[in-house]
């Protein structure tokens, strides 16, 4: 491998890495916050592709999309904290985790039934369609734009949770629900809000990808087992370690493929061993 | 004379910026009942629980006979023959009374895994168990389910648990918590009988009590040791009495 | 365990309809019965981790899996491989792969122990999804069922389809036995200890992660002993045996018949069966949405699974005595 | 598509029935006491959940059409469909063949899509006379190689059919080296062997073959590799949602007007909307092409069309020639399907003039003797540029009747 492609390789990885943190942040928050494992996080970024598609054919346009699919997701997530999600906060991890495998069954259905088993894709807007010379090769512009996508978003979500009312209310929350119950706070409208920030996270990440990952049934199963790996390298809970898990993830999964591809697959995996044999509770996570 | 069964020498704990235990230095001494006793946040439960291998100090060591017992995990410090009861009730709520006290009867096996044999064929561990209910007075309450208990009896409860693994000291955090006034001379008596055979370590907000079945008292304030000695010189301590008991609302 | 004397009716009424079944059913339906009491002693495996030690393991189906590919990759092509061999090599390989997977997954709890069990499993998947010589995402073949023989004498012909029912039925009455003979020694105790309250139990002078890993390396045994006849019975063993919706479908096949009761897992392997059955006929394009909502369902109204309601009746009865 | 027809009952009702029926039937002989105007059992195990569903529905739309309007009738005699979900489940699959070999007790057995299941399902077949099987999708090699039976047909194609003409017309597009790429699972493994191979009996070589874990989608990493090797061209086998996001990647990095891309027709067939200006141009190979120009291509496309208000893939055709299979044979032993042997004989003998793919006839390996087209996407659409390859025959190695 030359000096160039080397280089080329690490921006593959990081820009790799960013496109899983959006998924793995939104996962790592709904759990750090409100205690809830959600195996359906990949169902709803499945979902989220699937409505750009379908509100870029009516509209024409991948913003229109995103600005109409938004408030479909937050409006879908909010539904199904109420219906679903709100009785399991008492009750067993085991009970979330098969309310959630539950709904991920529901949701490949309906995605079935709205939308078929054909694929689509969503075609990438005109004026970041360009690509950039880069060595032998030419570098996407909106590859480009989305990594800086993620990284506006990665500081959106270090400002609300640090700096906002929301946001020390979410932590207030997080840290101690009896405590934050009884200083005024409203945890169920709190839960109800994160989830919904969650379930818009991972549909953004959907949307914004659908133009260069292609639309497809099943789409959110392998996004999800990957953003496992990557919250339980950062430790679960914390966006940093959300952010550091995916850039690491995108990195060895990138030079894998490349180094050792007879067992590229399962590098990340060793990674996630070696991590935890290190510090069992991720790198950013809170001792359990 | 007798000598110290268990003693810290500058231990320290603590979160983040909160220093909880401060430079605690405490000997105590072989079948005595040793009180801490402080404002709430003293520092008393950090220190048990430091004590108990629950937390790891900050710095500081935790010496037991001869045993280091500074990085020394939980289940180890069971088996040294430290037994501890918690503040807040802390029981198999779904088991019954005996089977409660079994587990802790049963850690006193040279090892519990054991597959094939049923448990209840041990009879020395059943015998430790009736003799743990015995002691903390729930004979009558033998198969009852713990969840049905009183508060009174699942406190009571609690002490039997650790009695079960027949231990040399005892750490009890607040054992009369939340207690009516009969039922907390019950437990004081059940004190009383204790340190005829154990050494204990008492953290206790009820200075009646505290002063009835105490040898020393360790005076806590802000995580650190305001004075240690018997009842006698606590009580007369000028400065006990300004940092501590001469703000008579706190005391309760 | 302790059986109240209708479950005990119950059990041994089940195990005699079991045991009559082959008289009666046809050919299919002793393989079907056959494949529901290995998804019983699969489930039961787990109902040790889930139900007794409150080990939350969403990476069951790695153990069940693996064995059943070290079966097949002890099978010749040619010949039956003695079962003498092959069943310890099996259960060996499925100890090793839960000692080693347990070491790492009992120093966390909670949802880290839901995730990481998870990720070691996947990890299991794409080895075999991707081991060309092992047969990749098709799977392999076994194609010989092993020998049961004793010096040179056959005693047993697993090749003979109530043989093999036989000893799949012996098997499940073997594995519940075990379990429950372990759950009532003095390790039992503990693990239900810890179910109950771990840090109680630690301080009770319990080292509670050895128990976990013991508990761990007894279930991923026995769910290889599962893998194992799942591959006799099969003939053919696939990474989707080790995927995770297999150990979803297992966990789920334990709450929906009842977690910390042993024979719950049992019924709900039967029940599963018939329901999945039930739910192609109703809607064969979209069944799985139906069974999506069975599931949640079954979380949100009967989280004691089946054994739950059993027991709840039973009881009755015993209190109008 | 009807579902009402699928008589599946639930086992334990069956088993019920069964108790008494089982003591009684197995005396009387079925030939003739049933008689020749008892339904026909054609079982069909195909995925219609998940991710598949489209191949499954496809497949089972077109076979029951090409029947239907025969008539409805094979050999004079109705006909029994009894379709079970395969789940694209390997596990699952020695169970579904045994519900539908010894529960139904089928004369025919359509399935699968899955090379796993075919597997699978070939094992059980291989242990038995009847019923017979016929494979209306999976490629797997072995089918008819080493697994091949005398009552195992296919009449899709096996992966080395569109894959090794690819890798010739490389070469004689003048390329000298090539990189291949394609998931790590059979289907890929199998065509990317067949396209390097036939790249190299014209002196064609390969740099490097890349395969990925199935089904990661993310190329970048490879697609940067194969930007610094540099070779003449490529072969990609991938196909659905990986195959639109590689072509898509693919012209993202600039490669597609550099580093010509080649394939078998499954990297663009039902993509060429998805991946739009990236597919333009691509050239592969396949057994089919959908504006073949026949009367059977054209009314079928017109016909399905009608029936079904979408447009027909290489699947449906694949379905279509799996029905026209069942009536050749059916009507060649007048109906009397349960005389196996017979059967056998006459699919083998069988040669399909009225395919849409253009005729065909049955290899000694129970595979499609048939032609591979070669085909080229232009302004979304494939076009047909001629034959690759004229009447091609699967080397069937490791097969007994071969």
């Amino acid at each position: 491998m030359d000096f160039a492609t080397f280089l080329i390789q690490i921006l593959n990885g990081v820009q790799y890495g960013f496109t899983l943190f959006l998924v793995a942040s939104g996962l790592t928050l709904i759990f750090g916050i409100m205690g809830i494992i959600n195996l359906a996080h990949g169902a709803f970024y499945m979902i989220g592709a699937y409505l750009s598609f379908w509100l870029f054919g009516m509209s024409n346009s991948l913003w229109v999309a995103i600005l109409v699919g938004l408030p479909i997701m937050v409006i879908f997530g909010y539904a199904i904290e109420r219906l679903a999600i709100s009785f399991l906060y008492k009750r067993d991890h085991l009970y979330q985790v098969l309310l959630t495998y539950g709904l991920i069954l529901i949701l490949n259905e309906m995605q079935k039934i709205l939308w078929g088993s054909d694929f689509y894709s969503v075609p990438v807007p005109e004026f970041l369609s360009a690509s950039i010379p880069m060595g032998n090769q030419e570098y996407p512009v909106y590859r480009l734009f989305v990594s800086l996508v993620c990284m506006i978003v990665a500081a959106g979500m270090y400002v609300v949770i640090g700096k906002t009312k929301l946001g020390m209310m979410i932590r207030a929350g997080a840290t101690n629900r009896e405590m934050a119950q009884a200083l005024g706070i409203n945890i169920s409208r709190v839960f109800a809000i994160v989830f919904s920030l969650g379930a818009a996270l991972a549909g953004f990440s959907g949307m914004i990808d659908a133009p260069l990952s292609s639309v497809y049934p099943g789409m959110g199963d392998f996004i999800l087992i990957i953003s496992f790996v990557v919250i339980v390298i950062g430790g679960i809970g914390s966006v940093k370690g959300a952010f550091v898990g995916a850039m690491l993830v995108g990195l060895a999964d990138t030079f894998g493929k490349v180094l050792v591809p007879e067992f590229s697959s399962m590098v990340i995996y060793a990674l996630m061993a070696l991590v935890l044999l290190w510090r069992p509770q991720g790198l950013f996570g809170r001792p359990s | 004379m007798t000598k110290a069964i268990l003693s810290t020498r500058d231990l320290s704990k603590s979160f983040g910026g909160l220093v909880a235990v401060d430079s605690v230095t405490i000997d105590f001494m072989e079948s005595r009942v040793h009180a801490i006793i402080g404002p709430n946040g003293a520092g008393k439960t950090t220190l048990i629980n430091l004590l108990s291998g629950e937390l790891l100090p900050t710095s500081g060591k935790i010496t037991f006979g001869d045993n280091d017992l500074t990085r020394q995990p939980v289940h180890a410090i069971s088996q040294l023959g430290i037994g501890r009861s918690y503040q807040k009730t802390n029981i198999f709520p779904e088991f019954t009374c005996l089977k409660n006290c079994w587990l802790g009867a049963q850690s006193r096996m040279s090892t519990s895994m054991r597959f094939f044999r049923p448990a209840k064929a041990y009879s020395e561990v059943r015998l430790r168990a009736e003799r743990a209910i015995d002691l903390c007075g729930l004979n009558d309450r033998i198969d009852t389910v713990a969840s049905a208990m009183s508060y009174g009896e699942q406190r009571q409860l609690e002490i039997g648990m650790m009695l079960a693994t027949e231990p040399n000291l005892l750490l009890l955090d607040e054992p009369l918590a939340g207690m009516g006034t009969d039922e907390s001379q019950q437990v004081v008596e059940l004190i009383k009988r204790l340190a005829e055979e154990h050494s204990v370590v008492l953290i206790e907000h009820d200075m009646d009590a505290v002063f009835a079945v105490a040898d020393a008292l360790t005076v806590m304030v802000n995580g650190k040791v305001l004075a240690t000695g018997t009842p006698e010189e606590i009580r007369n301590s000028q400065e006990v009495q300004d940092a501590y008991l001469g703000t008579g609302e706190d005391v309760a | 365990m302790t059986h109240s004397r209708p479950l005990l009716a119950f059990l041994i009424l089940a195990v005699g309809a079991l045991a009559a079944f082959p008289i009666i059913g046809d050919e299919f339906y002793q393989e079907l019965v056959i494949r529901l009491m290995i998804m019983g002693i699969f489930a039961m495996s787990l109902d040790l981790l889930i139900g007794f030690t409150g080990l939350i393991s969403f990476g069951h189906a790695a153990f069940f899996g693996l064995s059943g590919y070290l079966l097949a990759i002890v099978t010749p092509e040619s010949e039956a491989v003695s079962i003498w061999f092959a069943l310890p090599v099996c259960l060996l390989g499925a100890a090793l792969a839960a000692l080693v997977i347990g070491w790492f997954s009992v120093r966390t709890t909670g949802i880290y122990f839901i995730m990481i069990t998870l990720a070691f499993a996947q990890m299991f998947y794409y080895y075999f999804n991707e081991n060309q010589d092992l047969g990749g995402s098709d799977g392999i073949f076994i194609f010989y069922k092993p020998s049961v023989a004793i010096g040179g004498f056959q005693i047993l012909d697993l090749n003979n389809p109530h043989t093999f029912y036989y000893f799949v039925l012996v098997s499940l009455v073997v594995s519940y036995l075990i379990l429950s003979i372990i759950l009532k020694a003095p390790f039992g105790q503990v693990i239900r200890g810890i179910h109950a309250n771990e840090a109680r139990t630690r301080a009770l002078g319990f080292n509670t992660q050895h128990y976990k890993l013991v508990s761990f390396v007894i279930a991923g045994t026995m769910a290889g002993f599962a893998g194992f006849l799942e591959a006799n019975a099969g003939g053919i063993m696939s990474p989707a045996h080790l995927g995770w919706h297999e150990s979803g479908t297992v966990m789920m096949v334990v709450i929906l018949g009842g977690m910390g009761t042993l024979y719950g897992p049992v019924l709900g392997a039967f029940a599963m069966g018939f329901l999945q059955d039930y739910f192609q006929e109703l809607w064969s394009d979209h069944w799985l949405l139906l069974l999506g909502v069975f599931v949640i369902a079954v979380v949100l109204f009967l989280p004691n699974g089946i054994a739950g309601l059993f027991s709840k009746f039973t009881n009755k009865k015993e209190d109008g005595k | 598509m009807s579902k009402n027809n699928k008589s599946r009952r639930n086992f334990i009702a069956g088993a019920a029935a069964t108790t008494g029926l089982v003591a009684a039937s197995s005396f009387i002989p079925t030939r003739f006491a049933i008689g020749a105007k008892a339904p026909i059992k054609v079982g069909i195990l195909l995925p219609y959940s998940g991710t598949y569903a489209m191949l499954g529905n496809s497949i089972t739309n077109a076979m029951k059409m090409r029947i239907e309007q025969a008539g409805g009738k094979m050999g004079g005699r109705p006909i029994d469909y009894i379709a079970v979900d395969s789940e694209m489940s390997v596990p699952k699959a020695p169970q579904n063949t045994n519900k539908l070999i010894k529960k139904e007790k089928v004369d025919f057995l359509v399935g699968p899509v899955h090379s796993g299941i075919a597997a699978a399902m070939a094992k059980i077949m291989g242990q038995l006379k009847s019923p017979i099987m016929i494979v209306p999708n999976a490629g797997s090699n072995a089918v008819t190689g080493p697994l091949c039976a005398p009552n195992i047909f296919r009449t899709s194609f096996s992966n080395w059919q569109p894959a090794f003409p690819g890798g010739v017309l490389m070469a004689k597009e003048g390329h000298k080296t090539c990189v291949t790429i394609s998931w790590k699972y059979g289907a890929g493994i199998q065509m990317m062997a067949a396209g390097r191979d036939g790249f190299a009996t014209m002196g064609g070589k390969s740099v490097k073959d890349i395969l990925l874990p199935f089904p990661n989608v993310e190329f970048q990493a490879h697609l940067s590799e194969i930007a610094s090797l540099n070779p003449d061209c490529v072969f990609a086998f991938f196909s659905g949602g990986g195959a639109t996001k590689f072509l898509k990647d693919y012209e993202a990095a600039g490669l597609k007007d550099k580093i010509p891309l080649y394939g078998p027709g499954f990297l663009t067939e039902g993509v060429e909307k998805a991946a739009g200006s990236a597919a333009e141009g691509i050239k592969t190979t396949l057994h089919y092409a959908s504006n073949l120009d026949n009367r059977e291509n054209e009314k079928f496309r017109a016909d399905y069309n009608s029936a079904f208000g979408s447009n027909p893939n290489v699947f449906s055709v694949q379905g279509y020639d799996t029905g026209s299979l069942l009536l050749q044979a059916a009507a060649a032993v007048g109906g009397d399907v349960e005389s196996t042997a017979d059967v056998i004989s006459a699919m083998e003998s069988s040669s399909i003039p009225d395919s849409p793919r253009g005729p065909w006839s049955m290899s000694k390996a129970h595979n499609p003797i048939q032609n591979i087209y070669l085909r080229q996407v232009e302004n979304g659409e494939q076009k047909l540029l001629g034959i690759a390859a004229e009447a091609l025959e699967d080397p069937a190695d490791g097969c007994k009747m071969a």
